[in-house]
């Protein structure tokens, strides 16, 4: 599995720029790259998300601002401009900082969200190649660089000098710190058995097995608390109670406007695509095709697995998560915060637990 | 144990039935989707458009129409609106005379010309209650059985409050003035005239009055346009840092509002202020004819804080404004207008000047003038104040007449805006001498039951104390500040 | 040596005092509550009220009682035919009017469909408060087929000034009888999916099942009424009790809390009560449709309405509960005092009583069962 | 319980105390016995009205007589009954609040409203207008302020009449 990095780095080399210079040329360029994935996923998913709820809520969502005099076709697609309009309002919106509030820390507060975010998709891989950076422990790194946005959001909490984002940092704080847990130990299942943290083997793994869903019923289980667990983690009902918009106005983000909210917004969505896409990977075989649900079907059936397809697979995979959420925002009512934390310590946990035990037993069996 | 797996199942059970039904709606069901593309897609109108009986009247409530031909003025809807949006207005020729007043659409005839009928729709509450009595069927709510005529009118609106005022009355002044609505007419001109005058006030406080002063016009430039008289500041007598936004050059602005700041903290006067303002340009080698021509401008009426400024730079925008000349000469001395006196004592000798010069009927200007030269306190300032009345003094002579005849028909007299409230009657107990004190709390009372402002208690009570000579200098020094709003 | 690391002169604990509202997403308008916080769990609250306040009872002393009408209309703007018909009830009762039989019909039909519109909307936000808002967007859905009903009855859809003192503003108009059986039929199966979707939600009923816990007794000595006081299980309903106009010709039942999901008048009891409410005025309405006589809809309406001195306590049971309208008359057109008691005013004094030592979410949720509607309690 | 009921059992009970109201089903309780008559009206199991409705405050307009109509309710006995205290203004009535809970925000709106005091009320201050309000609004002899918090009122639409 070769990264865009080191490809980069081989086709850049005809420059023949010093190491330093074409490093720095290389990051950039990752970077461009990653921030134009984050900006184009809000984009599509905010779309996605109203149309979805809209469909729900037996209305028709937005449907007047087109693009360029587009404005799309009847029902799903009409209004298909509205969100860039959106994110243009946003940016020119005024900037609006409390007078009380602590400005430097304020204004620090989403970028060190975004910033988690960001780095988290440097050693995502969306494809079998198109990955920024390929570590060896890549699983760790994505799931220690998804936390650091906690800290973003404590500080935002803290800094508007407002009680409702005080509450909304302590319970984001609460419930981020406690879903890691089952998160890390669902993930920690697969580790166990593919015995790797790179994701590139871990799919390997997969291709020589079969979906790592399918592995046994324990991973079936470790599935769906991982699914349901990044839902908390990315605060979105029934687990958005640090935001939780009929009590707490709007959470840690009530102070925050324009710019800023915008990128606490870009940050959210980076964020669902982050845990769909390390579930595809890791749960779900990653780029490769259904056939790999079984691995019964002989050697020639194999063709959708090209790497062209890679990509594809990842993203329609994804897709139907991030769809899945929605779904579950669009249905259910939020939990109290003291209920969240039952389902985490005394469902999600010792259930991860248990999964872990059996697993390594089914290893040791079978 | 077993409650809580079954609790788990009882959840997941659920859940599923709840995102099974929330899938069946995002697929299908789109038959139930409540969504009215508001412009392209309109509200269909209720099928009941028969005729005006009650029972078969097409019920719409989305505006008042007035077949103003059928109106025979008797009031019935304005009386029966709660909220009194209507005002009728009808003029009655006198007996014997020809004029036909016309008949209705029901064959009645009419007995009076409708010389008003004014519907204010932003303060309609559509209760629909006008509609009913009217005997001749001519207000409803658009829809009715002219529905064909008059469309249906979900979406008026207005970029002014005003606008929602709609005037269905359409009597030629001519035909009233047949009928004998001379003074109607003349009451109507001074309603719309301090209408108007309102309209020109945009809500500002009335307290300073623009300089009549033309601005100080800047020779090179062709045009020069002053800007809305209204653009008053509260703050009069001094020297604001706006005043300097309109120098072109940002270099040079930056200077003189450093300046202005420095010289302002160090607690100096308009002129001195200019002063250096003036010699920090020159220092920085920044003075050009432009800002000299601005700075002149500015000292030349320091008590302006806000001076008429001239559009700087060399492409000017002329923002007509033809009524403003107009208004400033057509505005009245007021007794607040006294309020730009730095001087207390003046102040106070003024406003007694003012009142009875009111009274009596006499030229306030040249009262004021008198009184203030007799005490000795008439300064540069408060002549030049004076001064842009004297002007304006012969002009005002007839609308104030006409206020007085509005004042003496109508019982409601406009407060002046800005007038503090009325002090507490417990302010007076400052005053030492018993006697004194109790001529005075009583002079007040009776200022207070016939509801006057407070700078009319206090020309009363000067008055009244005067009279019986009571008026020592503690005393005037309490009213003064009284008057002040301390 | 740990007790320095902590100066308790700096670090101090305390209670914490909220501000919820008069801006707030969940205050159903502008209510203002100080609540007092320990962490997320409440100790003391005060419902500061008074923010809409808009003189309803001195405007009453300056109007005559025709033209009170339309201002009764905008204290409860969510269940105007409920006031209208109070005040008129309470004025025909000072007139001693009888009405033709038409007209009493007509207004239960009205005021049955007004009831089912504001219980949805009772229901849709009381889901908003817990958080669901997809079944906020089918009831509002749904409310907007009755108002669709009342624009073409009267002309107007939130505030009507249609049941008058002596009869209604208008006949209904053509085809209205068979549109409201349609809306009926396609209404009934809307619950069931409102009930899948929301009522037996598991998150949802942990989230009000044993959660402000309203006592009967507590209730009538704070003198709750309507649903909230049912849902407490107290079997009282003035239509059932004190039949007024003529509900005591159909046959309805009154639903009151069973503790089901929990305890007997939790805020899942006052939520489900309402549920259980629309379909008996379903039934009401059915039973009226098919029982509508013909005659003048206009024939009892006086002339004038100038009451003999004396007053009158007039009871009605609106959607939130027991309105009263205390007029007392002097003889002249205009009352002399008009004093409404207003349901959702006393509804709204037994919060502080029940969401004690409740989270914060779960205030918003009691607050939410309570269904309040801030133009009538300020009025 | 009808109305006569009611009252001649007030008058076994406390004698002297009560008066009925002519011509009207209403009965009259002086300030100073109200207390005691009030906790017969809630106590008493025949009466047991144990449903206070409302609590209307009203003016006579003659500038002194100001009074409260209490209507009671008794879900156990299905019967009601009013009952009227009327004060000379300044004097307070005896408040209800131990007995019916419910007479807490009405007493408080009356006291807003018509500025009646109820004696022993555990936080009689205003309910629906600001603390700093002058006046009692729903009195006869109220007039509006001309200015709050140094704002004028509007009180004419100078350009409309």
């Amino acid at each position: 599995m070769t990264s865009i990095f080191d490809s980069l780095q081989e086709s850049l080399a005809f420059l023949n720029l010093d190491l330093f210079m074409l490093l720095s040329l290389i990051s950039l360029l990752g970077g461009t790259v990653i921030f134009l994935v984050m900006a184009v996923n809000a984009l599509v998913a905010v779309y996605f998300e109203r149309k979805v709820s809209a469909f729900m809520q037996d209305r028709l969502g937005p449907m007047e601002v087109g693009i360029l005099g587009f404005k799309g076709g009847k029902k799903f697609w009409g209004g298909i401009g509205q969100t860039l309009a959106d994110a243009i309002k946003l940016l020119t919106k005024e900037d609006i900082l409390p007078k009380s509030s602590d400005k430097f820390l304020m204004i620090l507060a989403p970028f060190i969200i975004f910033s988690g975010a960001f780095l988290t998709f440097i050693g995502l891989p969306f494809a079998q190649n198109i990955v920024i950076s390929d570590f060896n422990i890549g699983l760790f790194y994505i799931v220690a660089m998804s936390s650091v946005g906690v800290i973003g959001i404590i500080l935002a909490g803290w800094s508007s000098n407002n009680k409702w984002s005080l509450y909304g940092a302590m319970r984001a704080a609460a419930q981020i710190i406690s879903y890691e847990i089952p998160i890390g130990l669902s993930l920690l299942l697969v580790v166990i058995v593919s015995g790797s943290l790179h994701l590139g083997d871990i799919v390997q793994w997969q291709e020589t097995n079969r979906w790592f869903i399918f592995h046994s019923p324990f991973a079936f289980l470790a599935f769906f608390i991982y699914f349901i667990s990044t839902v908390a983690e990315t605060n979105r009902t029934p687990f958005d109670i640090p935001e939780a918009e009929s009590e707490l106005v709007a959470g840690w983000m009530t102070e925050y406007s324009g710019f800023r909210w915008a990128l606490f917004f870009l940050s959210e969505y980076a964020n669902m695509l982050i845990v769909c896409i390390v579930a595809s990977i890791v749960f779900l075989g990653g780029w490769l095709s259904p056939l790999h649900l079984i691995n019964i079907f002989p050697e020639s059936w194999y063709i959708l697995d090209g790497p062209a397809l890679g990509f594809f697979w990842v993203s329609l995979k994804a897709v139907i998560l991030i769809f899945v959420m929605m779904w579950f925002r669009w249905t259910f009512p939020r939990l109290r915060v003291d209920q969240l934390m039952y389902v985490c310590w005394k469902v999600f946990i010792p259930f991860a637990l248990a999964n872990l035990f059996f697993v390594s037993l089914w290893e040791l069996i079978f | 144990m077993s409650e809580y797996l079954n609790n788990i199942v009882y959840g997941v059970k659920s859940f599923l039935t709840g995102m099974k039904l929330t899938m069946d709606h995002f697929r299908n069901k789109k038959e139930l989707v409540a969504t009215l593309q508001y412009p392209h897609e309109k509200w269909p109108v209720p099928e009941r458009n028969i005729g005006f009986n009650h029972s078969e009247y097409n019920l719409i409530r989305s505006r008042l129409h007035v077949d103003i031909d059928d109106c025979i003025a008797c009031m019935q809807c304005e009386r029966a609106c709660p909220v009194d949006c209507i005002k009728i207005d009808s003029i009655k020729p006198p007996k014997g005379s020809e004029i036909d007043c016309g008949m209705t659409s029901n064959d009645t005839q009419k007995k009076m010309i409708v010389s008003r009928f004014t519907i204010d729709m932003s303060e309609c509450m559509y209760c629909n209650l006008c509609v009913f009595p009217c005997p001749e069927d001519c207000i409803y709510m658009v829809g009715g059985p002219n529905a064909e005529k008059h469309e249906i009118d979900y979406e008026f609106s207005q970029y002014k409050r005003d606008g929602m005022i709609f005037e269905f009355a359409d009597a030629t002044d001519e035909a009233i003035r047949d009928a004998g609505g001379e003074k109607w007419l003349d009451q109507r001109d001074v309603k719309l005239a301090k209408h108007n005058d309102g309209v020109e006030l945009k809500g500002e406080v009335k307290s300073v009055k623009p300089d009549p002063i033309t601005a100080p016009i800047k020779t090179d430039t062709p045009i020069s346009t002053a800007k809305p008289a209204t653009q008053t500041s509260e703050s009069s007598g001094e020297l604001e840092i706006k005043s300097f936004n309109d120098i072109s050059d940002k270099m040079c602005r930056g200077i003189a509002k450093k300046a202005f700041m420095a010289a302002k903290r160090g607690g100096k006067d308009a002129v001195a202020i200019l002063a250096d303002v003036a010699q920090a340009l020159s220092d920085a080698g920044k003075m050009s004819d432009e800002i000299q021509s601005i700075l002149d401008g500015l000292s030349a009426s320091p008590s302006k804080a806000v001076a008429p400024a001239v559009e700087a730079g060399g492409d000017v925008k002329v923002e007509s404004v033809p009524d403003a000349p107009e208004a400033v000469e057509m505005k009245e001395f007021d007794i607040k207008d006294l309020n730009a006196i730095e001087d207390k004592m003046a102040r106070g000798t003024a406003k007694k000047a003012f009142i009875a010069a009111k009274r009596s009927g006499e030229d306030k200007v040249e009262a004021v003038r008198k009184a203030l030269t007799d005490a000795g306190k008439l300064d540069t300032a408060t002549e030049d104040l004076l001064n842009s009345f004297s002007g304006a003094a012969a002009k005002v002579s007839a609308p104030v007449e006409a206020e007085k005849l509005a004042e003496s028909t109508e019982e409601a007299v406009v407060e002046p805006v800005g007038d503090l409230p009325l002090f507490e009657i417990a302010d007076l107990n400052g005053i030492d001498d018993k006697m004194t004190r109790g001529m005075a709390k009583k002079i007040f009372m009776a200022g207070k039951r016939t509801g006057k402002t407070r700078t009319e208690v206090i020309a009363d009570l000067r008055a009244g104390l005067t009279e019986a000579g009571k008026l020592d200098d503690a005393t005037n020094t309490i009213l003064n500040k009284l008057g002040s709003g301390n | 040596m740990e007790a320095n690391l902590v100066d308790k002169s700096v670090i101090e604990t305390g209670e914490m005092v909220l501000n919820m509202g008069p801006q707030h997403p969940s205050t159903h308008g502008v209510l203002r509550l100080k609540i007092h916080t320990d962490g997320e769990i409440v100790s003391q609250i005060e419902p500061v009220i008074g923010y809409l306040h808009r003189c309803f009872e001195k405007h009453c002393e300056k109007l005559s009682y025709e033209q009170i009408v339309p201002f009764t209309d905008r204290c409860d703007y969510l269940a105007s035919m409920h006031m209208d018909h109070a005040y008129s009830i309470a004025v025909e009762k000072l007139l001693d009017i009888e009405l033709p039989d038409r007209v009493e019909y007509i207004r239960v039909i009205i005021a049955e469909l007004q009831r089912i519109a504001s219980h949805l909307v009772a229901v849709g936000t009381f889901g908003l408060d817990v958080g669901a808002i997809t079944p906020f967007t089918w009831t509002i859905r749904d409310r907007e087929r009755v108002l669709d009903l009342f624009e073409t009855l009267c002309g107007a859809r939130l505030l009507y000034n249609y049941i008058w003192p002596g009869g209604v503003s208008h006949d209904l108009p053509p085809k209205f009888i068979e549109r409201t059986l349609d809306f009926l039929d396609y209404f009934d199966p809307q619950i069931d999916e409102l009930n899948n979707l929301l009522t037996t939600n598991k998150i949802f009923i942990e989230r009000t099942a044993d959660v402000g816990i309203l006592p009967p007794e507590v209730g009538i000595n704070f003198g709750v009424s309507g649903p909230s006081l049912r849902g407490s299980g107290v079997n009282f309903d003035l239509r059932k009790n004190e039949p007024y106009s003529i509900y005591s010709k159909f046959d309805f039942d009154v639903p009151v809390g069973k503790g089901e999901m929990g305890t007997i008048g939790d805020t899942w009891d006052r939520y489900y009560v309402r549920v259980l409410e629309m379909r008996e005025s379903a039934k009401i309405i059915r039973q009226a449709c098919a029982e509508l006589p013909g005659g003048d809809v206009h024939a009892a309406l006086p002339k004038k309405i100038r009451p003999n001195a004396g007053e009158v306590y007039g009871r009605y049971e609106s959607a939130r509960g027991d309105v009263g309208f205390y007029i007392m008359s002097n003889g002249k057109n205009i009352p002399m005092r008009v004093k409404m008691r207003s349901p959702a005013f006393c509804n709204l004094s037994v919060l502080s009583e029940i969401s004690e030592g409740w989270m914060i979410s779960d205030v918003i949720a009691i607050l939410g069962s309570l269904d309040i509607v801030l133009g009538e309690i300020d009025r | 319980m009808t109305f006569d009921e009611i009252v001649a059992l007030l008058d076994t009970k406390a004698s002297g105390k009560t008066s009925v109201i002519e011509g009207k089903t209403v009965i009259s309780v002086s300030p100073e016995n109200w207390s005691e008559i009030s906790a017969i009206l809630k106590n008493e199991s025949k009466l047991n009205f144990d449903y206070l409705m409302c609590i209307s405050a009203y003016d006579k307009g003659d500038n002194k007589v100001y009074g409260a109509a209490y209507n009671f309710y008794s879900t156990v006995n299905n019967h009601y009954l009013e009952v009227r205290v009327e004060i000379e203004d300044g004097i307070s009535i005896p408040s209800v609040v131990e007995l019916w809970k419910a007479a807490d925000w009405h007493e408080r709106e009356a006291y807003d409203m018509m500025g009646l005091k109820f004696e022993g009320h555990p936080d009689l201050k205003r309910i629906l207008l600001s603390d700093d309000w002058e006046g009692y609004p729903l009195r006869k002899n109220y007039k509006e302020p001309d200015y709050y918090h140094g704002l004028p009122v509007p009180k004419d639409k100078s350009y409309w009449d």
